[in-house]
């Protein structure tokens, strides 16, 4: 059962250069204890689109479509109303714990002002909640560390004060974006390890944004490969990665050295040409510039998200067949 | 510190063959802070061939970066000393330093910052041609043209100012900046960190390219260890100030012999979901200590799976050993005996 | 390990934006207030520079038949108690307040810029210099103006020079922090790999990325200089009568406010359009440079 | 965190001593005599001999420094020139005056600076910001002094409900002490005002478009605890910083403002002592007025580490 259902979300942001397009008519949804991830490069709006959900996009941003949760369309929903959905039913964690922790207050409080607006709790009952949390996500010596302020933890120290802030209320979604980039690797996986855990735990949804393949790999069970604004191959990681449909897809994933495979001394093959920055929604396909395939069909019609015949959807009118390792 | 004996020792020499492209020795860079004496980089001794690329990997903090300033003389060292090509740069000063400067040169990271703003493409990649006198000004205009397409730029570009490139573009002008006095040595500092990753591609493989056909000695210093096993010929990888293991890469990705390399590849997710899943996984616990109060011992004993009370007093020094099919690695680890054996890590620690 | 992402929703474009000091000039005219404050900044200047021309009378000149009369035909902004005509006065004044302010400025900038590219290149010279800022600064600026002009003197020249020493400071510290920041940045770094001299560092690289922030400066001065020039002149500590002078006017009113209002509301009104002209003009060159107002 | 503060002192009296040196050599550098300058030129050779010896202008230079800096340190700023008075208690009798306008001119800008910068800053955009930040914008081209007699015009000529001049302490008479008061320290404050609402609101605007904004956001957190707890307390240690380096400038301000509305405070002190070139007093005032200055940046300083844990605590993880 969905517990999201996104359905042809735009969202369009005026600039002092006139306005862009930053997501396109976007559709997913995401099931309980599903983690879905949407994967795309810098400006494709995979970010924008999920902070839009809730009205956390930019100022002045116009969204439109629907967004529904617990049978209710969010967009639509009063300010007040979509507040006491935020932290409560959908939580989001974001990329740079440093930035996204307030300097000024100790972590443990930050924890405790979420349980404070939705959950009625005596001030010990939330101190005792707080460090119950962070034993949760792997914080040790939890009530020394709810003193501290961000700026005396370590960065993935800082994560974990941020994911246990979002399951704080036991929220059915779970918005990841970007969790693991400013992080080393080492910390990464132990970021990734706990989510999965709390995956499993508490059941709720995931949806992970991240440019990183090898996170999508290691954690999702579907994704969406996002290219300006549009989303544009979609599916089970096994098939994603097995038979990518899009050129796009395709190129990122033949773009990573792939460990291991030194042997081989493969070129890296990356896509030519930079990321458009979309105005209005064009009726062509947006990759076809960059695209060794594109044909007067591409450039002249939108293609529609259709099944592929290794069991993704794509957008294109020209889909790759053969499994990605053959080539 | 014992040396790796591939070294030439004391690195003597002039212009021979044998004289590595660079030699760091017993290199030490501290910083006063105001909350004490951050040891960024503490002892470290690596050696680059003529014409290898040797890849530089670690987490932040382990002092990479600074290593890489270091062997351009871009900051002056606490002790040891910086050996190109037979000269130690870190202790010469004015004219002289800046003459060598032809010789050895760094890319940055962020191309947005690592370009001047208010030069053109043009100028950027002129000026080091006239400050080492290269070429005269009459063809100065063709050579840039020329080392433009070198990197894969049109000529056109000479007149552009850099915030109208894409920052693909920006790491090209960078590299062609940097190699425009053609440089025997050339320290990569991230290089491709901050790009999209479709762009990455293509500055990887312009590096390889480069480094092909110009022959220079390369330290590319990187997290992303995929792109140093790309790249590298052979791998050094540094944990808190200090080199724990320097091996050809093929080994080193294969077979590394410090847990600390080990459990930094598995750490590391593969973009395939498959193997990804089922590899043996070990997350660590812990978390980077701070570079201001180094763990005594081995600097990684707190982190590490397999420790024994050793490593908790007893600083490892730099081992070498020649491996089954001739090739050598140098570590700094007490459990790796000389047939480069040391006990497997306990996988599956519990996180946190 | 940053890597740039979609996290934000500036669009890649507008991080691209020159920070030139002409681009940002060009910009900053581009918003009505800048434009506005440009048009009136120079209006105004215009008319105190062409004072000789566009007086009806010498400011000097005397009617010793209207003392004291308001605004009329005859006399526009009306007469002082000598009878001298108060609009050859005010664009004389305006005329001796923009020539006082624009010389302080310039040469604080002078001084200031210099001793900011030296302090924020060279951490060694920097203690010696800032701890003299520290200690210019010990005096607040006006009391410092006042001073000075005490120990100098009251003339025009003096004035400036003793609101250029206050002003010095604020140069100083800018251009030291802008320094300072472009060092931190790569490119510098680069110049210093490609060989570069120190001159040529500071010379090529880091003052060339500094105009724009200099430019911002140099606008926020000029007003603050126009009206400590006519603060010192309302002392007495500035301009010298009998050359006419806002603040002194000013000073003048005080004695006849009760009888003859015009004295004191058109000199006032006269440094008001000057220094809003150049308020808003400043505001949009800062926006210009950095939208989101975070630089002071 | 000690050690910090204790540099942080030292430096300041470092500062003040170079001052104090700065003050004295300044004066000295004076073009003429200054027992001349004392007496008039009307001056005997007597007197002028007398004066000499009683000031001490004969010995060598850094014997009159150490001399009167050993005055200074214990509060002996010397003897007014012009009226024989010490230099200290004419100085004692004028500070509480200055001060009282002072605080009132901050509290009038403080209050209006900080709410109306918050009310700007969260209508970034709109209608109400657009005025609030003009007027302010305005409010700074216009000069304190010609504010202060536009003040007079209207407030006690054309609708006379004020006084125009003129002080009575405190103790005296509380209710009369502030009438008179309120004009000087609405024009003086009001000026300041428009400096921290602009400041408010530009930090405001910084910190509400920080991450951890969005994050409280995300929490589900209501636009005021967004507004008041997370955003304004951030912006307010810039605010801090501002206000402390602004009381420099309320000094600055509240000379010309005593000279317009005729107050026997520093100020007019100051000025006065000018004109009457007496350089004891002139000396005084201004190394009080330095005191005090680089005591309130003293106090800036510190009370900035005091509310940011970020200094206060330091150390911590790298990053």
């Amino acid at each position: 059962m969905n517990v999201l259902d996104v359905r042809d979300l735009s969202v369009e942001i005026p600039t002092e250069t006139g306005h862009v397009l930053a997501v396109d008519g976007l559709s997913y949804s995401v099931g309980e204890s599903e983690i879905l991830a949407i994967v795309g490069e810098s400006g494709c709006g995979k970010s924008v689109g999920v902070l839009s959900l809730l009205g956390l996009g930019p100022e002045h941003a116009r969204v439109t479509g629907e967004v529904n949760y617990a049978g209710q369309n969010l967009l639509t929903r009063k300010p007040d109303a979509l507040r006491r959905v935020r932290g409560q039913d959908i939580a989001y964690i974001f990329q740079d714990p440093m930035t996204a922790l307030n300097p000024l207050m100790p972590v443990g409080k930050q924890v405790e002002e979420v349980l404070a607006q939705h959950a009625s709790m005596s001030r010990a009952e939330r101190r005792a909640r707080v460090v119950e949390l962070f034993e949760l996500v792997g914080i040790p010596a939890a009530a020394e560390r709810a003193r501290a302020y961000p700026h005396q933890l370590s960065g993935g120290m800082r994560q974990r004060v941020m994911i246990s802030m979002a399951i704080a209320c036991g929220p059915r979604v779970l918005i990841a974006d970007e969790p693991t980039t400013a992080l080393d690797v080492t910390v990464q996986a132990a970021i990734l390890e706990i989510l999965k855990d709390l995956r499993d735990k508490l059941g709720m949804a995931i949806v992970l944004i991240t440019h990183d393949m090898g996170v999508v790999a290691d954690i999702a069970d579907r994704v969406v490969v996002m290219y300006a604004g549009r989303a544009i191959e979609e599916g089970g990681i096994e098939q994603v990665f097995r038979r990518p449909a899009h050129p796009y897809t395709r190129g990122l994933l033949s773009a990573v050295p792939v460990p291991g495979q030194r042997a081989a001394r493969a070129r890296l093959r990356g896509i030519p040409g930079t990321v458009p920055v979309i105005a209005e929604s064009v009726d062509a396909c947006t990759f076809a510039d960059r695209c060794g395939r594109a044909d007067e069909a591409c450039r002249s019609g939108r293609p529609p998200l259709a099944e592929a015949a290794g069991g993704t959807r794509v957008a294109c009118r020209h889909p790759e067949t053969k499994e990605s390792n053959g080539e | 510190m014992s040396e790796p004996n591939t070294a030439v020792a004391g690195g003597t020499g002039n212009g021979s063959a044998d004289v590595p492209a660079l030699h760091l020795k017993n290199l030490v860079k501290h910083y006063a802070t105001r909350r004490g004496t951050v040891r960024s980089v503490d002892g470290v001794d690596l050696t680059i061939r003529k014409g290898e690329i040797l890849g530089l990997v670690g987490e932040s903090g382990s002092g990479k970066s600074t290593l890489g300033k270091l062997a351009v003389a871009l900051a002056e060292p606490t002790s040891g000393s910086v050996v190109i090509d037979g000269t130690d740069v870190s202790r010469l000063s004015g004219r002289e330093l800046r003459r060598r400067r032809k010789s050895f040169n760094i890319v940055f990271q962020d191309p947005g910052s690592s370009l001047n703003p208010r030069m053109t493409v043009g100028e950027a990649v002129a000026e080091p041609l006239r400050i080492h006198r290269i070429v005269e000004r009459r063809g100065e205009a063709r050579k840039v043209a020329e080392i433009l397409d070198t990197v894969g730029l049109r000529p056109e570009i000479a007149d552009r100012y850099v915030h109208m490139l894409s920052g693909g573009q920006r790491q090209r002008v960078s590299l062609a900046r940097a190699l425009a006095p053609e440089p025997t040595l050339l320290v990569a500092d991230e290089p491709t960190s901050a790009l999209d990753v479709s762009v990455q591609a293509s500055v990887l493989n312009l590096i390889a390219d480069l480094q092909h056909d110009l022959g220079f000695a390369c330290l590319f210093i990187s997290h992303d260890l995929a792109a140093v096993e790309y790249l590298a010929d052979r791998v050094a990888v540094m944990y808190l100030g200090r080199v724990v293991e320097v091996a050809d890469a093929e080994s080193l990705f294969t077979r590394p012999l410090h847990p600390y390399s080990e459990i930094l590849l598995k750490a590391a997710p593969l973009p395939d979901p498959d193997a990804q899943r089922t590899r043996e996984r070990i997350v660590l616990g812990g978390d980077l200590p701070s570079p201001l109060n180094p763990p005594a011992g081995c600097r990684f004993h707190p982190r590490c799976p397999i420790a024994v009370d050793r490593c908790r007093t007893e600083e490892p020094e730099l081992r070498e050993i020649v491996r089954p099919g001739g090739a050598t690695s140098s570590f700094a680890c007490h459990l790796v005996d000389d047939q480069g054996v040391r006990p497997p890590l306990i996988a599956d620690m519990p996180s946190g | 390990m940053t890597v740039t992402t979609a996290g934000t929703a500036r669009p890649a474009r507008s991080r691209a934006r020159s920070t030139g000091a002409l681009a940002v000039f060009r910009r900053a005219l581009r918003s009505p207030a800048g434009l506005a404050g440009f048009v009136i900044a120079v209006v105004v200047v215009a008319a105190g520079l062409l004072a000789p021309w566009l007086s009806p009378m010498a400011p000097e000149a005397t009617d010793y038949a209207n003392p004291l009369s308001g605004p009329s035909g005859l006399h526009l902004l009306g007469t002082d108690e000598l009878g001298r005509d108060q609009l050859s006065r005010v664009l004389y004044g305006i005329n001796a307040s923009v020539l006082v302010g624009l010389a302080s400025v310039v040469l604080a900038a002078l001084v200031g810029v210099p001793l900011g590219l030296v302090a924020g290149y060279f951490p060694k010279v920097d203690r010696v210099i800032s701890q003299l800022v520290d200690v210019m600064l010990a005096f607040p600026n006006l009391i410092l103006a006042v001073g000075l002009a005490a120990i100098l003197g009251p003339s025009a020249m003096n004035a400036a020079i003793a609101l250029a020493v206050g002003a010095v400071p604020g140069f100083v510290r800018l251009i030291r922090g802008e320094v300072l920041r472009l060092r931190g940045l790569d490119f510098v770094s680069s110049a210093i790999a490609a060989g570069n001299t120190h001159t040529r560092i500071l010379w090529r690289h880091i003052l060339p990325n500094a105009t724009s922030t200099l430019l911002v400066q140099i606008s926020v001065a000029i007003p603050h200089a126009i009206l400590g020039e006519a603060m010192l002149s309302f002392l007495g500590l500035g301009i010298r009568p009998p050359t006419p002078s806002l603040g002194i006017m000013l000073a003048g009113a005080q004695q006849y406010i009760e009888t003859a209002w015009w004295l004191a509301v058109f000199p006032g009104l006269a440094i008001v359009a000057l220094t809003l002209a150049f308020n808003l003009f400043g505001d949009a060159l800062r926006d210009a440079l950095d939208p989101k107002g975070r630089r002071r | 965190m000690i050690t910090a503060v204790l540099v942080r002192v030292a430096r300041a009296v470092l500062t003040l001593f170079l001052a104090v040196i700065v003050v004295f050599l300044g004066i000295r550098m004076l073009p003429g005599d200054i027992a001349v300058a004392m007496l008039g030129q009307e001056g005997n050779p007597d007197n002028l001999a007398q004066i000499r010896a009683a000031y001490g202008l004969d010995d060598p230079i850094w014997v009159q420094f150490g001399h009167y800096l050993g005055q200074v340190v214990q509060g002996n700023l010397g003897r007014s020139s012009s009226t024989g008075l010490p230099v200290a208690e004419v100085i004692g009798r004028a500070l509480p005056v200055t001060l009282e306008l002072a605080v009132l001119a901050m509290i009038v800008a403080i209050v209006i600076g900080v709410l109306f910068g918050v009310a700007a800053a969260t209508n970034q955009g709109r209608p109400a910001d657009w005025a609030v930040s003009s007027t302010a914008l305005f409010w700074l081209s216009v000069p304190s002094f010609w504010l202060g007699m536009m003040g007079i015009l209207l407030l006690s000529i054309v609708w006379p409900i004020l006084p125009a001049s003129g002080f009575i302490p405190f103790f005296e008479s509380p209710a009369d002490n502030l009438r008179h008061l309120v004009m000087p320290a609405a024009v003086l404050g009001t000026g300041f005002a428009a400096i921290i609402m602009r400041q408010t609101r530009s930090s405001m605007l910084d910190a509400l478009s920080g991450d951890y904004i969005r994050t409280a956001k995300a929490k589900g957190l209501s636009r005021s605890k967004v507004v008041f707890k997370h955003a304004l307390r951030n912006s307010l240690i810039v605010v801090i910083t501002v206000v402390g380096l602004q009381l420099g400038a309320l000094i600055s301000g509240a000379v010309i403002t005593e000279q317009v509305f005729v107050i026997p405070g520093i100020g007019k002190l100051t000025i006065d002592a000018i004109f009457m070139r007496d350089y004891p007093m002139i000396q005084g005032v201004v190394i009080v007025v330095a005191g005090a200055y680089i005591l309130i940046n003293l106090l800036t300083d510190l009370l900035y580490t005091l509310v940011d844990p970020r200094i206060r605590l330091g150390g911590g993880a790298a990053s």
